[in-house]
């Protein structure tokens, strides 16, 4: 019971936490660009006052629209319950990778289908291309299972971050399976290169697209939702592939030093995200799509490696 | 006496092989036909067996005075009297059917029935005339030396009892007649007994 | 004939016949309310009649126990769905498409009669019982003939590539109750009895058969989930994922043979509950889908989605149901698809661990990577159908003028949308009891642990509606006081009224298009006379290929045999002799 | 006994139209005297049901489980087709197409043709076949050329020259197979059953030599391809109903004559490869009929060729030889004559109302003639094998036969050859039953309710036959089983 008061408590915990890491991305990225950039709270504070505003609803939109906000939060929401943060262990805990990994789908269905709801010309564009990248995506998340699978025999993640916590040296397998996760997910929350999560021009819109005609508290729900869809993804990443410091007793010290592991790590991950978005520019939607046929040979390359070597 | 009608046998199949009057045809098939009666009759004689003094009558009444009236009837009504297009014409017939005959004797030089022989050779001029002629009278003569040929063969070969024989024999008849009257029908309905016209079945 | 009949009564078929009663319940209530748009012009007496026999028929099949019964029930289904299919007989396509299904389904028939014929010559019997006896002794000669026949011959009624030519035919041919029986209930059957022969009477097959249908399978996956994404016909789009899904099914029954083979019997039997799992939801969503698909074209007389639009406002419960039947068939949960999908990738998953041969695990591998890709384009395509269909503006006036549906299409809608969510919540009951039954089949005693683990996604659900509510009343108590304020969709400034400034079908999966249209045979024409128009248009390739260049060979053989019956009769007469030589030669010569 | 009251009645029922003036009577009587001639053949069957033959004056009678399926065929289709006949000639006489004596010549020589497929497998010596296989050629030819016109004339004149030549050869055939019996007692060696006793014959080389002449002379009247070629016109310009009854029974007695030398030389020891015969023909037959179904444009044709297909199959399943296969092709035998003799009297039907044997000036059938429109479909779904119907068992059978025996070859063919006709037939008929050209109204025909009780005569048999299969049925045809195969 105290474990699962205590995995509870870390869920709440990236829910609340997940705008100030998002402020935190906004941040370094415009530290990285030579300017102020806003305060890392900012975007609670957008999202507050998106909360307190009214909304307009377009007259075509159906019960798509009045549903899908909620139900994308729930589902982003639910999906913090099936992650480790900082504290994992062998023990009986909800963490099916098959699960947190399809209830995403809970999201990108809604998503698609608001962007063609408000029969909008960009609602339509952005569903269309988000469904296409989305698609591509989807061999890479196979495969980010089938190679955790095979290291760990285990589809749970929390078992999956325990195993891994006791490797210290990596193989090339490894590694070649983070990069590829990594561009996944980047795919998966519309960042560049694919997609460019800071304009509103017509033309290279995706994500954005297909919330355009959302508003007031809805927006809000789906903006807080695509965050803390973005910081669970970076945390399977971390615990997954590099859950080295992780706590796998139940003590304070372990537990501190697990926090600082976790925090240090997401840090960089951010950091990554950050130079990744001020060095490249969004590349058109096809050269885009090119990087995931690259991909999957790459894991092909990976699983041929831990057989063979 | 019996190598005597075989060889007239023999002569008018391989003179109706190649001719072209109808009416010389008819005149060959008769002498053929005559030739096969009395070969009947004589073997009747030789070996005192009623069956084939009935045949042979039979034959004779049949193929050498009815057959012949109701083809000369029908020629005369018809106003045709010479097989004009032949497929294959009279000079590769000949040769046609002498290399048939041929290869019959050399295939059955075994067997010392002379029947048998002849009455294979029949097969061969009579298939010969339905297959290389386009008249439709001329298809019927040409059966009438196949069944020629059958009624050789019986004689060389069976000894069925009178009843079977003189059934075979009488739809032989029969046949023929039938031939006759479709011939006229035909006649009537083409303007003409040539087979070409038959091309309207298809598909 | 009467004495054949006599009933088979294990798992197996209870649970097709389970199958197959559970789907017919809704759609005879649909139909009911379905069958009026037919009367003016047909007799709905005579679709009743066929209907019953129809679903009489399949579970004939299911249940039988002799060979004879089994082709007997199995003849009548196609006949009967035949006629079924070519219901509208007044269009000319539609004869067309059912004369091309029937010859279908009789390749698939004779294949069958041969490969029973063959099980009698090496059993001797026509008694599944006695055959049954028999199965260890089958060498494995034997074995690849009987797999070869099963294959194509309950393939080419199952719709795997590059049998599957009928199934965009016939679909969308048929009324849009048939189908939904046809493509959830038919194929089933199909596949019933390639597991009955392959699992029950041949027990192991050669590691190549089961190579060979997880190949197929994926293939027919990918191919067929590729051209559905490109059709903008509903009913269309709907028949190809019927194949795909055919193909995933397909792909972890081979999955599962390759495993037994490897004697790995724990993980075959998960495979094999998968597979069995993904037949009976795969039944429900299908079938709701297509009468969906039925609804609307009840309503406004199309199938063509780039017509409608806008229709979730007149068709308030066909779009709920229609949601749903999406979020099934692309496999989100807590919907029933995906239940079966996580234990068809987990079957790949565990497969690869445990086979010991480097290329069977590429082999898996790639197949899995392929699948992973077929369920996204899944998504992709059902996304389409739905948002296009029921999302957005009116394009045409068909889109707008609808005709009101009948309540008990509703009610029958309603319940297979009911079920969907059921099964797919409570899966991990079903998946035990399925299990049991493969445990049973595959001789496996005890526990099987790759059944553990399964009632997260109960968890998962419950969480999602205590979530879902909380948030829903917390927006409730935040709206209070605020202004809500209804209008026209925002169109930069330009006048938003004008449907055409939409995403269409086409334009909707125009980059997949751009990548994956060759294996669609896609093509773009832009004119320029007059208005800019664009016309687009697809093809089944394996079907301009394969098909039409084996019609070109017999219709020249044809051509060639037709002249022996003409010519003149003095030809013919030779031809008796010709003949009399030719035997008479033959029988000197060899007898 | 028997044979004297079925001689009385035939007798009697050839003079008749003879006779009498009225051509309603005539139809009657010849209704009722196939009635009658049909409870004579029930009462045969219940009597060699046992499994005995039955034999009457000195063996040259001699019934058989075998004959008797022959029998049942040819007299239950001569009712079918004498009901439909009473119709038929009422109607052509009524729109003046023929005159009332053709009509009693039509009875006359009807009746003659039934007589003589009578006797064809009521008889025990192996001469009188023939005359009786020569006998109905004579009596058909006219019939062919019923209708006196251009087509069924030239029809008529293939068929005589054809199947002439044919019998012809099959006589020469028959007189060199008695002649290579002379070692046996003279008034034995035309006797079948004495034959068959006796597997000894003076040469088994001169058998060889005939069974082959027999097969392909006797196989034309059989209408085994490449000597088909008169089939298809004489089938499509035969009045219907002498259509139904040629293709039905006349085939099959054809076959079953073959069939009797089949067993005779099947017993001399080294030359049961005369299989192959059948095998090969069959295999042929189905291949150029198969083929030919797919481009015909006239649809009594497309039944003719079909009918050469059915002779291929039974062929291929008599040579076969396994106990299946040959139980396959005997109960083929039957569901053929009755399915195919339902197809061409709605041909007919079809002919009358559209006076047009052309494929594509008919559509829409359900709608003008729904009635004929369903037996059509129906007899389409017979006689290409489908479920329940029996011919799908006969078809099943001849199959596992060719698997059974390791002919696979030839399971591949025949499967492919079934598939054809079944995609040619669907394809017209489909076309004809349901096809509807848009703008064009389609009015019922009141001749649709005509002559539909043969037709629902012939179902109702089939049906019957596919119920009671396992039956008085299957005894009878496994009796004959015994026979081919022992």
């Amino acid at each position: 019971m105290k474990y699962n008061l205590f995995y509870f408590f870390q869920s709440i915990l990236i829910i609340v936490l997940s705008p100030l890491f998002i402020g935190i991305l906004k941040k370094m990225k415009a530290t990285l660009r030579g300017y102020m950039g806003s305060s890392i709270v900012q975007p609670y504070y957008d999202l507050s006052k998106l909360l307190k505003k009214g909304k307009v609803i377009s007259n075509r939109s159906s019960f798509i629209t009045t549903i899908g906000p909620i139900v994308i939060l729930a589902a982003a929401i639910t999906t913090t319950f099936f992650i480790p943060v900082f504290y994992t262990s062998m023990g009986k805990t909800i963490g099916n990778l098959f699960i947190l990994m399809f209830a995403f789908g809970i999201v990108k269905i809604f998503t698609v289908l608001i962007g063609l709801d408000s029969s909008s010309t960009f609602g339509g564009m952005g569903a269309s291309r988000e469904s296409f990248i989305s698609m591509m995506a989807e061999p890479l998340i196979f495969f980010l299972i089938i190679f955790l699978y095979i290291e760990t025999k285990d589809f749970n993640v929390f078992h999956i971050s325990f195993i891994n916590s006791k490797i210290v040296h990596y193989d090339t397998a490894h590694l070649i399976a983070m990069v590829t996760f990594s561009v996944g997910i980047l795919a998966e929350n519309a960042r560049i290169p694919f997609d460019n999560p800071e304009t509103h021009l017509e033309l290279t819109m995706m994500h954005e697209a297909m919330i355009l005609d959302l508003s007031g508290s809805d927006l809000a729900y789906v903006e807080l939702s695509s965050y803390i869809k973005l910081i669970v993804y970076l945390i399977v990443l971390i615990n997954c592939f590099v859950p080295i410091g992780i706590a796998t007793t139940f003590t304070a010290l372990s537990l501190f030093i697990g926090f600082i592991a976790f925090i240090f790590k997401l840090l960089f991950c951010l950091l990554g995200i950050a130079i990744i978005e001020t060095t490249l520019a969004k590349s058109r939607l096809f050269r885009g799509a090119e990087l995931f046929p690259a991909m999957i040979s790459l894991g092909i390359v990976a699983i041929t490696l831990i057989y063979i070597l | 006496m019996i190598e005597a009608l075989l060889t007239i046998i023999l002569i008018s199949s391989i003179f109706m092989s190649g001719v072209r009057r109808i009416k010389l045809i008819t005149a060959g098939f008769i002498f053929q036909s005559a030739a096969i009666g009395l070969i009947v009759l004589k073997l009747g004689y030789e070996t005192g067996k009623v069956d084939y003094y009935i045949l042979g009558i039979l034959t004779i009444v049949t193929k050498v005075i009815i057959i012949p009236l109701i083809i000369n009837k029908s020629v005369k009504k018809l106003k045709i009297n010479r097989e004009m297009e032949l497929i294959v014409n009279g000079f590769v017939s000949y040769i046609i059917t002498g290399i048939g005959i041929m290869i019959a004797f050399g295939l059955l030089n075994k067997s010392q029935d002379n029947f048998l022989k002849t009455g294979i050779a029949l097969f061969i001029i009579g298939v010969l005339l339905m297959v290389a002629r386009k008249k439709a009278i001329t298809q019927m003569i040409g059966f009438l030396i196949f069944e020629n040929g059958i009624v050789l063969f019986e004689t060389s070969l069976s000894k069925m009892s009178l009843v079977i024989e003189a059934g075979i024999v009488f739809e032989g008849l029969m046949l023929a007649l039938i031939m006759g009257i479709m011939i006229f029908h035909i006649n009537r309905t083409f303007d003409s007994i040539n087979t070409d016209f038959f091309e309207n079945l298809k598909e | 004939m009467l004495h054949l009949i006599n009933f088979q009564k294990d798992w197996l078929s209870l649970y097709f016949v389970f199958i197959i009663i559970l789907i017919f319940i809704p759609v005879a209530i649909y139909t009911k309310g379905y069958i009026m748009e037919y009367k003016k012009h047909y007799s709905a007496n005579y679709m009743l009649g066929l209907i019953g026999l129809f679903v009489a028929s399949m579970i004939g099949v299911v249940v039988s126990n002799n060979v004879i019964s089994f082709l007997v029930f199995w003849e009548l289904m196609s006949i009967t769905s035949f006629f079924l299919v070519i219901y509208e007989y007044m269009h000319k396509e539609n004869l067309k498409a059912g004369i091309f299904y029937f010859v279908m389904t009789h390749i698939s028939g004779l294949f069958l009669m041969i490969m029973f014929a063959f099980l009698y010559k090496y059993t001797g019997s026509f008694d599944f019982s006695e055959i049954l006896k028999f199965s260890a002794d089958f060498s494995s000669k034997q074995k690849y003939i009987i797999f070869i026949l099963a294959l194509v011959g309950f393939g080419a009624k199952m719709g795997i590539v590059p049998l599957h030519a009928w199934l965009p035919k016939a679909h969308p041919t048929a009324p849009s109750n048939v189908s939904a029986l046809m493509s959830g209930v038919m194929l089933k059957v199909a596949l019933y009895g390639f597991i009955r022969v392959i699992f029950i009477f041949l027990g192991s097959t050669p590691l190549i058969c089961g190579v060979i249908v997880l190949i197929i399978g994926t293939v027919t996956a990918i191919f067929s989930i590729l051209n559905a994404l490109l059709q903008n016909n509903i009913k269309k789009l709907l028949a190809y994922s019927s194949a795909e899904n055919i193909g995933l099914i397909f792909a972890a029954l081979g999955i599962s043979m390759i495993l037994i083979n490897y004697n790995l019997l724990m993980l075959a039997s998960l495979a094999l509950t998968a597979a069995l799992l993904h037949c009976l939801n795969h039944a429900i969503f299908k079938s709701l889908l297509f009468l969906n698909a039925g609804s609307v074209l009840y309503a406004t007389g199309t199938k063509n989605m780039n017509e409608l639009g806008g229709l979730h406002k007149s068709m308030e419960v066909t779009a709920i149901c229609t949601f749903i039947g999406t979020c099934a068939i692309s496999a989100v949960p807590p919907f029933n698809g995906f239940a079966s999908e996580i234990l068809i990738l987990r079957s790949f998953i565990e497969a690869i661990t445990m086979v010991s041969n480097i290329w069977i695990i590429i082999l898996i591998f790639s197949c899995g990577i392929i699948v992973a890709l077929t369920s996204g384009a899944a998504f992709y395509a059902t996304a389409k159908s739905f948002g296009i269909t029921f999302l957005g503006k009116p394009r045409t006036k068909k889109a707008e003028h609808v005709k009101a549906i009948p309540i008990s299409m509703n009610i029958g809608q309603g319940i297979l949308a009911m079920l969907a969510i059921v099964t797919g919540v409570f899966s991990p009951f079903i998946i035990s009891k399925i299990s049991y039954y493969t445990n049973n089949l595959l001789d496996i005693s005890g526990k099987n642990p790759s059944f553990e683990n399964e009632t997260e996604i109960i968890i998962f659900t419950m969480i999602l509606i205590i979530i879902t509510f909380i948030l829903y009343m917390f927006n409730r108590v935040n709206s209070i006081n605020k202004k809500q304020e209804i209008n026209d969709t925002w169109a930069c400034g330009y006048s938003s009224d004008k449907p055409y400034i939409q995403y269409t079908g086409s334009g909707f999966v125009q980059p997949a298009a751009k990548i994956f249209g060759t294996i669609a045979n896609y093509n773009k024409k832009v004119n320029f006379k007059k208005n800019i128009s664009i016309s687009q248009t697809t093809s089944d390739i394996v079907e301009d290929y394969l098909y039409k260049s084996s019609l070109k060979v017999v219709n020249y053989l044809t051509t060639k045999i037709l002249k022996i019956n003409y010519g003149k009769i003095q030809l013919h007469i030779l031809y008796i002799f010709i003949s009399l030589i030719t035997a008479l030669v033959l029988v000197l010569k060899f007898v | 006994m028997y044979i004297i009251v079925l001689g009385i009645l035939f007798l009697f029922m050839i003079v008749t139209p003879l006779i009498l003036k009225n051509l309603k009577i005539t139809g009657f009587v010849t209704i009722f005297g196939a009635v009658l001639v049909l409870g004579i053949v029930f009462k045969i069957i219940t009597l060699v049901s046992g499994g005995n033959p039955l034999s009457y004056f000195n063996e040259f009678f001699y019934i058989d489980s075998l004959s008797v399926v022959q029998l049942l065929i040819t007299a239950s289709i001569n009712i079918i087709v004498s009901i439909y006949s009473y119709k038929y000639i009422g109607n052509e006489i009524k729109e003046k197409i023929i005159s009332n004596r053709r009509g009693k010549f039509y009875y006359f020589l009807f009746n003659f043709f039934v007589l003589f497929m009578m006797f064809i497998a009521l008889t025990n010596n192996i001469v009188a076949m023939w005359i009786g296989l020569e006998g109905t050629t004579l009596t058909t030819a006219f019939l062919i050329g019923f209708n006196i016109n251009k087509n069924s004339l030239e029809s008529a004149w293939k068929y005589i020259i054809i199947c002439s030549i044919g019998i012809g050869i099959g006589l020469i055939g028959i007189l060199i197979f008695v002649n290579a019996y002379s070692n046996q007692d003279g008034s034995d060696v035309l006797k079948w059953s004495h034959l068959v006793k006796n597997s000894n014959p003076q040469s088994t080389y001169a058998i060889k030599i005939a069974f082959t002449l027999i097969f392909v002379g006797i196989g034309t009247k059989a209408g085994l391809a490449p000597m088909h070629t008169w089939l298809p016109d004489a089938h499509s310009e035969a009045p219907s109903p002498v259509s139904a009854m040629m293709s039905g029974v006349l085939l099959n007695l054809a076959l079953y004559v073959i069939l009797r030398f089949y067993i005779i030389t099947k017993h001399i020891p080294g030359l049961q490869n005369t299989k192959w015969l059948f095998i090969i023909f069959g295999c042929v037959s189905l291949i150029i009929s198969s083929f030919s179904i797919l481009r015909q444009l006239n649809y009594k044709r497309m039944l003719a060729f079909s009918s050469v297909e059915n002779m291929g199959i039974i062929a291929l399943g008599l040579g076969v030889g396994s106990r299946i296969a040959v139980f396959g092709a005997l109960l083929h035998s039957l569901v053929h004559a009755f399915g195919k003799s339902m197809l061409f009297l709605t041909a007919g039907n079809i002919l009358s109302a559209y006076k047009t044997k052309r494929i594509d000036k008919i559509n829409s059938l359900i709608k003008t003639m729904p009635i004929n429109a369903v037996f059509l479909i129906l007899g389409m779904l017979v006689i290409t094998g489908a479920p329940p119907f029996p011919a799908f068992f006969s078809e099943y059978y001849i199959i596992v036969g060719t698997v059974e025996t390791g002919n696979y070859i030839i399971t591949a063919l025949y499967s492919f050859c079934l598939l054809l006709v079944f995609a040619g037939f669907l394809r017209v008929f489909i076309k004809i039953v349901f096809n509807t050209e848009p703008g064009v109204k389609y009015a019922k025909m009141e001749v649709d309710k005509e002559n539909t009780l043969p037709l629902a005569l012939c179902f109702v048999s089939i049906i019957i036959m596919s119920l009671f299969m396992n039956g008085y049925l299957s005894n009878m045809i496994n009796n004959a089983v015994s026979i081919i195969c022992d």
